[in-house]
């Protein structure tokens, strides 16, 4: 089947409407927002964009969309790819034969066109700025995750940790599970791994609540977390006293916000990371000539779509303005 | 008195064999039907038409003379037809008192009537003579009580049609007694009953009227009063069956020694004897008297709580079949539906199952074929084929596959619990002929059955249990029923 | 019964030992402070009542392996009924009931008209209503926006006893329920005759058993529990996202109740057991959130701790057996 | 062998319907290209693997829950082997597999000396092997950094048959695995002593039949060729992380067992069918991606489809059994 003609950019050349696709690592409200952006940019440069989600969130079922996309034959992908330090041969394999950039979360060592997103370690540090501000003085502090082997939720943990204790930049850095941290007065009690489920999240907080009463902030760096914290606070009747950090935008969160209770959550931007990743592939696919095409690739391969921090101070304008982008 | 029960021209066939053709039964309100017929003749299939397990394929069943339909058990239950299953079919989670209502209980609006239900379960067992605690599990009981709840289950019914299949085949004499003792009172009161047995004295004994299948058809019937043994064989099969004169064998050297044998029913007895290659020995008892426990601890099925088995010579060192086979030994066992068979498997694959393995590592089709060919002649079973699922057999069918797989092993000594529970009177003296014939080549034999006639005709020696002890041993010129059971009683 | 004083030992033990590893500084015990009992047995009412789900099939025999999906179900539905069709709390939760229990009428026909697998049946089910939900709340998280309010005390409500401790609505729940399960399974015709076909499916229908309906029933209430269940999860998290509400839930159902003393041969159940098999891996995981560094070795705490507990347990049976 | 019939005549149908509903500009069937037919054959090999070690242990009639987490374990341990301890490739792979089939002899050991129930061991091996490898790992993926580039044709191989199509090493694997389990099965005295004991272990026991070495045997081999099916997942996806490798195979590998006709109950088992049972479900998720513009409703469609076949399947068996 060599009828996988995207390696030259000839996509014009069949007459039809390009067909890109755009390939996510797991099930989540994140990338719905992230679909709207695809759906809009289809609509402005007018091509045909398929979305895929592994349903199980498995490398392995990541893998087997990858395969079929080339044998659909699709111009172009972008992928956020479920372990980008193993699946560099998969992607260097789907480059012969379509284009390919990733998006966020990079490949570095692969040959990928470009990435479009944000560095997960910068958002991090953008996290950690906020406890910072809840806890002027230090404090003990949690730390939920979804689960730690994704490259995303590594970065941002170190980050956060990294910028409390006020250490150098460093994304490479790592600290485990189980280690006891301490740092420019603050204390890192434990990181507790939730599994995708809400319910673990609030038990772990409540358990974390016991055991720690002097506890002065939990940080959720997945998107259902923060919500789930919040209940957990409630229920102990702790609320504004122990401070809430969290990450990405759940309507629950931004209430929370709202109400006082959540001190701020880091939002990326994944309604761009859809808009511009589909907007990139689209300009790199009309062109077939690669010298010509490489012009076109953003500085340095990176196309920077930087994340922000939300607090009482911007909330409003913010969920307006993604209510009227994801028509909520 | 009015018929109230009939068929009209059934057939029924099962994939690959015609069971009942054009076939007419009836049975008359306080009259007792006797129904006979080898052993695949069609007398389970035609019962179990009459309670609505099996729809017949043609022709009608008729209740008061009306045709009627059963879609279910059910349907027939509502319409006053119990029947006692020859395979025992008993929730065994249940108490003895939930199994016997089961299907019917006392209620008060959806909730139970347990103290009610007690209460009658205690009267209903009592006429049986079966002795048991209500709210004892039906798991905890032995076989024989198991059978005999199995008809109170019936009895509890109040049914105006009683079909009862086999209740005796693992019933002791005096329970037997009992259970035609109540038979009378019901036929008294106006019930009707079907009463089928393979135990020919029971039926002369109990029988207004005799009808005979045979092969799926019928083959006569008779008026109770004529009904002579020599009439039913004939009935039955068509042609003599000869019982051959037997010659008592010189016993040769122990070939099974056991020493103090305590099982984990009755650990404070220890059971001590010996039995001789040649010889034919039989262990009588009453119900519960710790019989096919000694079968089974000696054989390893249940571990021992005591004692030494010596096989030729040689003392058994580990437990479980696995040895005790290896060692010489073989048991059928007295459960064929449960420890007998694989039902699912087909009857070549249930022959061979003990024996494959001498024939090497690789599966012998054609050792699988010999073997059960060989064991349909000489048996007679009554099978589509080697290939035909054993839980399709009739009930005798089966026993005699059991009997079949164990044959075949060669053993030195070869154990039997209830060895004909269920086969016809053709097929027992055939099956009693063959033991003869092995045990004249140096096979010991030791068996335990319920049936005085069995350990009489079989048996050169009679050991006799009482509550899991040797009550005493009788040898062949003490045999006679009289002392059998005054040993088993424990009146010494 | 054997079975539920194992068990009992074995909590009691554990409940112990976090005790006496929590002690802080002020000499009391974090695990047997108020906010943490009232914590652990509020996570007991929510698991437990998805383990007398699971119970009610296997009992029959069966196996419902859609219980976690039935549980996404009702979280993703709850909200959505009282948010956009703006279905009063009470109206609202019915609603819901009503559909899980249409579920588990549709298992209980497929396995009883039909005769398919309990297993076929409820693995379908258990991708088909997950799929199904993902497609209706388009992977996005499903939350009340202040509607159910109502409700929530359901979940998060306590019922204050003395001082320091109330007693959690949903543990509440639990009672209510498994004193419910407990009355129909041991004192009604129709649980008597539930475990009887469970035990012998063939023996009880020749007793004239409505074996049919009886297995439908069990197959509805599973899922209504399973819904009941979902929506107090909702409920106490305040949002569901379909792709992994309620995931894995079936294998924590249905481990509380095997550990509880449930046999998979069917015919076999015991509330009490099956409450304790529930609470058993609610505790482990709360003993170890107080007591180790991290929860990484969560998994491997509880999978190791069960598997030696059956292991004593039986050990201890039959050294029991072998004595008396 | 009707099973069979319905699976294949169902495979059939989804096939031909993919085939026509992918043709391109060109006139040329996606789903019947070279490429595609290879990608397919290389995933029914992996799991086809899974489903016969699920195969293994539920024809004596237990199950076993731990199939994912033994996966798992050998997927993060044959980079580990190749890598750290520098071991070459063919003996890392025998590492693994000698690993993985110890666990499989702790779970027949568990079952058979202290009859614990086969749920129960299984279950908590699911939970512990997982949370082990979790520690172990620091979940961090594991990958083989260059090494086992010589294994990795057992994955990722072709061997070409003609112009456009190579036949994928996996399939190949799968077809000596399944070959070895048929004669094993059907052509040996242990095989069928195999089936004998899943059917009526009690009557097994008493026929002599060595009940234990053989359940004992079936969890070795269950275990074993899980392990194997988790070295050939790493080496096709070339990193494993513990947290999520392996995640829900062990459904994925009973339900394709059973589906191929496998019964739960114990006693029947056919290795033609086991196979189709796990194609139908890669073949399904195939379809999907190739035909839709989506696959959100993947795991829909499979429950779905699944479930009218079985359905389909059962009321033909019965107006076949009518007629005939
Ligand atoms: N479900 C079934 N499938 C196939 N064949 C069957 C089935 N049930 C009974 N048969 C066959 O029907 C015939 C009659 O069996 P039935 O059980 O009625 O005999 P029976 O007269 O009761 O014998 P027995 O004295 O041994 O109990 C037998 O050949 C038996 O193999
Ligand atoms: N599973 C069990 N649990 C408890 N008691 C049992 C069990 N099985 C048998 N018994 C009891 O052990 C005693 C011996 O039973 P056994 O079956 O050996 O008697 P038997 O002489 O062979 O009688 P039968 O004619 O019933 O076979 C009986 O009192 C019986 O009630
Ligand atoms: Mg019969
Ligand atoms: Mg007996």
């Amino acid at each position: 089947g060599g009828n996988a003609g995207g390696g030259s950019g000839g996509a014009g050349a069949g007459g039809g409407k390009l067909r890109l696709a755009f390939v996510v690592n797991m099930p989540a409200e994140f990338w719905t927002i992230a679909e709207h952006g695809v759906n809009a940019a289809a609509a402005e440069v007018d091509v045909d964009v398929s979305f895929h989600v592994p349903a199980g969130g498995l490398v392995e079922q990541q893998k087997r969309i990858l395969e079929d996309l080339v044998v659909k034959g699709v111009d172009g992908i972008a992928v956020s790819p479920r372990d980008a330090e193993n699946m560099t041969g998969l992607l260097d394999k789907l480059v012969q034969h379509t284009l390919l950039i990733t998006h966020d979360s990079d490949a570095p060592q692969s040959k990928r066109l470009a990435y479009v997103g944000m560095a997960n370690y910068d958002a991090g540090r953008m996290c950690g700025k906020l406890v910072k501000s809840a806890l002027p003085d230090g404090g003990k502090i949690v730390i939920l995750v979804g689960t730690l082997d994704q490259d995303n939720a590594k970065g941002r943990r170190q980050g956060v940790i990294d910028e409390l204790f006020g250490r150098s930049y460093d994304p490479t850095r790592f600290d485990a599970q189980g280690a006891k941290l301490a740092g420019g007065g603050y204390e890192v009690l434990t990181t507790y791994t939730t599994e995708s489920q809400p319910q673990k999240c609030k038990a772990n907080t409540q358990d974390a609540l016991v055991r720690w009463p002097d506890i002065g902030c939990f940080v959720g760096l997945f998107e259902y977390e923060p919500p789930a914290i919040l209940e957990a606070v409630r229920s102990a009747k702790r609320l504004g006293e122990v401070k809430i950090v969290g990450f990405d935008e759940n309507d629950a969160t931004l209430q929370g916000i709202l109400d006082g209770h959540i001190v701020g959550t880091v939002v990326q931007n994944p309604y761009e990371y859809g808009r511009q990743s589909i907007k990139l592939l689209a300009k790199l696919a009309s062109e077939s000539d690669p010298e010509k095409r490489a012009a076109l690739l953003p500085e340095g391969g990176f196309l920077d779509i930087p994340a922000r921090s939300i607090t009482a101070a911007n909330v409003d304008e913010f969920w307006a303005d993604l209510k009227q982008k994801t028509g909520r | 008195m009015a018929t109230v029960l009939e068929v009209r021209g059934v057939t029924k066939a099962f994939p690959g064999v015609v069971a009942l053709e054009d076939v007419e039964f009836a049975v008359d309100a306080g009259e007792v039907v006797a129904l006979i017929g080898e052993n695949g003749a069609g007398k389970s299939t035609l019962m179990k038409v009459l309670a609505g397990v099996h729809r017949p394929d043609v022709g009608e069943v008729r209740l008061d003379s009306k045709p009627v339909t059963f879609h279910r058990p059910a349907d027939a239950l509502r319409q006053g037809i119990a029947l006692i299953h020859q395979e025992l079919e008993l929730c065994e989670n249940l108490t003895v008192a939930g199994a016997l209502f089961l299907g019917a209980e006392l209620r008060r609006g959806p909730f139970l009537r347990s103290r009610e239900m007690a209460v009658r379960a205690r009267e209903v067992t009592a006429r049986l003579g079966l002795d048991v605690d209500p709210d004892r599990l039906v798991e905890t009981l032995a076989p024989g009580q198991q059978q005999l709840l199995e008809i109170a289950r019936a009895l509890r019914a109040d049914a105006r049609v009683l079909i009862m299949d086999e209740p005796t085949s693992s019933l002791t004499q005096r329970e037997t007694e009992r259970l035609l003792a109540v038979v009378d009172e019901l036929r008294a009161a106006g019930v009707a009953i079907v009463y089928i047995s393979h135990r020919l004295g029971e039926v002369q004994q109990i029988a207004d009227r005799v009808v005979a299948l045979r092969d799926g058809k019928n083959s006569g019937s008779c008026a109770g009063s004529d009904a002579s043994h020599d009439r039913l064989v004939a009935m039955m099969v068509g042609r003599e069956v000869g019982s051959s004169d037997r010659q008592p064998h010189e016993p040769g050297d122990v070939a099974l020694a056991v020493r103090g044998l305590a099982t984990t029913a009755y650990p404070a007895h220890a059971i001590d004897f010996t039995v001789r290659r040649g010889e034919i020995v039989g262990i009588a008892g009453l119900l519960g008297a710790g019989r096919t426990e000694v079968l089974r601890a000696l054989f390893g099925a249940d571990p021992r709580a005591a004692g030494v088995v010596e096989v030729a010579g040689v003392a058994l060192d580990r437990e479980g079949p696995e040895a005790a086979i290896a060692a010489g030994l073989a048991l059928v066992p007295e459960d064929r539906k449960r420890e007998g068979l694989v039902l699912p498997m087909t009857v070549a694959q249930n022959v061979a199952l003990p024996t494959l393995r001498r024939r090497g590592r690789w599966l012998d089709r054609a050792y699988e074929r010999d073997l059960t060919d060989r064991a349909i002649g000489e048996l007679g079973i009554a099978t589509a084929g080697g290939s035909q699922v054993a839980g399709t057999l009739s009930g005798g069918n089966q026993q005699k596959i059991v009997l079949a797989k164990w044959l075949a092993a060669d053993p030195v000594v070869l154990l039997l619990d209830e060895p004909t529970r269920g086969v016809d009177v053709g097929a027992r003296a055939e099956i009693h002929d063959r033991l003869h014939e092995l045990a004249g080549d140096g096979l010991a034999v030791l068996f335990v059955s319920s049936e005085m006639e069995e350990i009489l005709t079989l048996a050169d020696r009679a050991l006799v249990m009482h509550e899991g002890r040797l009550a005493g041993e009788l040898g062949r010129d003490e045999l006679s029923e009289a002392a059998i059971l005054r040993l088993a009683v424990g009146s010494v | 019964m054997k079975k539920i004083l194992g068990l009992s030992l074995l909590i009691f033990v554990i409940a112990l030992v976090t005790s006496l590893l929590t002690i802080d500084d002020a000499g009391r015990s974090l695990f047997l402070s108020g906010l943490n009992l009232e914590n652990l047995a509020t996570r007991v009412g929510l698991f437990g009542v998805l383990s007398l789900a699971a119970a009610f099939v296997i009992v029959t025999g069966g196996i419902d392996l859609s219980i976690g999906s039935v549980v996404c179900v009702a979280g993703c539905m709850l909200p959505w009924t009282l948010r956009d069709l703006g279905l009063p709390g009470v109206l609202g939760l019915l609603f819901v009931l009503a559909v899980t229990g249409l579920i588990g009428l549709f298992h209980g026909l497929l396995v009883v008209r039909l005769r398919l697998q309990p297993f076929v049946v409820t693995l379908c089910g258990l991708l088909l209503y997950r799929g199904v939900m993902r497609a209706l709340a388009g992977d996005q998280s499903v939350g009340f926006r202040g509607t159910g309010e109502d409700l929530r005390w359901l979940a998060t409500g306590r019922l204050p006893l003395f001082e320091g401790f109330g007693l959690p609505v949903p543990l509440l729940v639990l009672g209510l329920v498994g004193g419910f399960t407990a009355v129909l399974w041991h004192r009604t015709v129709a649980g008597r005759q539930l475990f009887a076909l469970g035990h012998n499916l063939e023996a009880a229908r020749l007793a004239g058993v409505p074996t049919g309906r009886l297995t439908i029933l069990a197959y509805v209430m599973c899922s209504l529990l399973a819904g009941l269940g979902g929506c107090l999860f909702v409920l106490d998290v305040n949002s569901a996202q379909a792709a992994s509400f309620g995931n894995f839930y079936e294998l924590y159902a249905i481990a509380g109740a095997v550990l509880g003393g449930t046999a998979l041969r069917g015919g076999e159940g015991q509330v009490l057991g099956i409450v304790l098999g529930a609470s058993l891996m609610q505790l482990l995981s709360n003993a170890i959130n107080l007591v180790a560094d991290s929860n990484q070795l969560e998994f491997a705490i509880v999978g190791a701790v069960i598997l030696i507990g059956a292991a004593v347990d039986e050990g201890l049976r039959r050294y029991l057996a072998r004595r008396g």
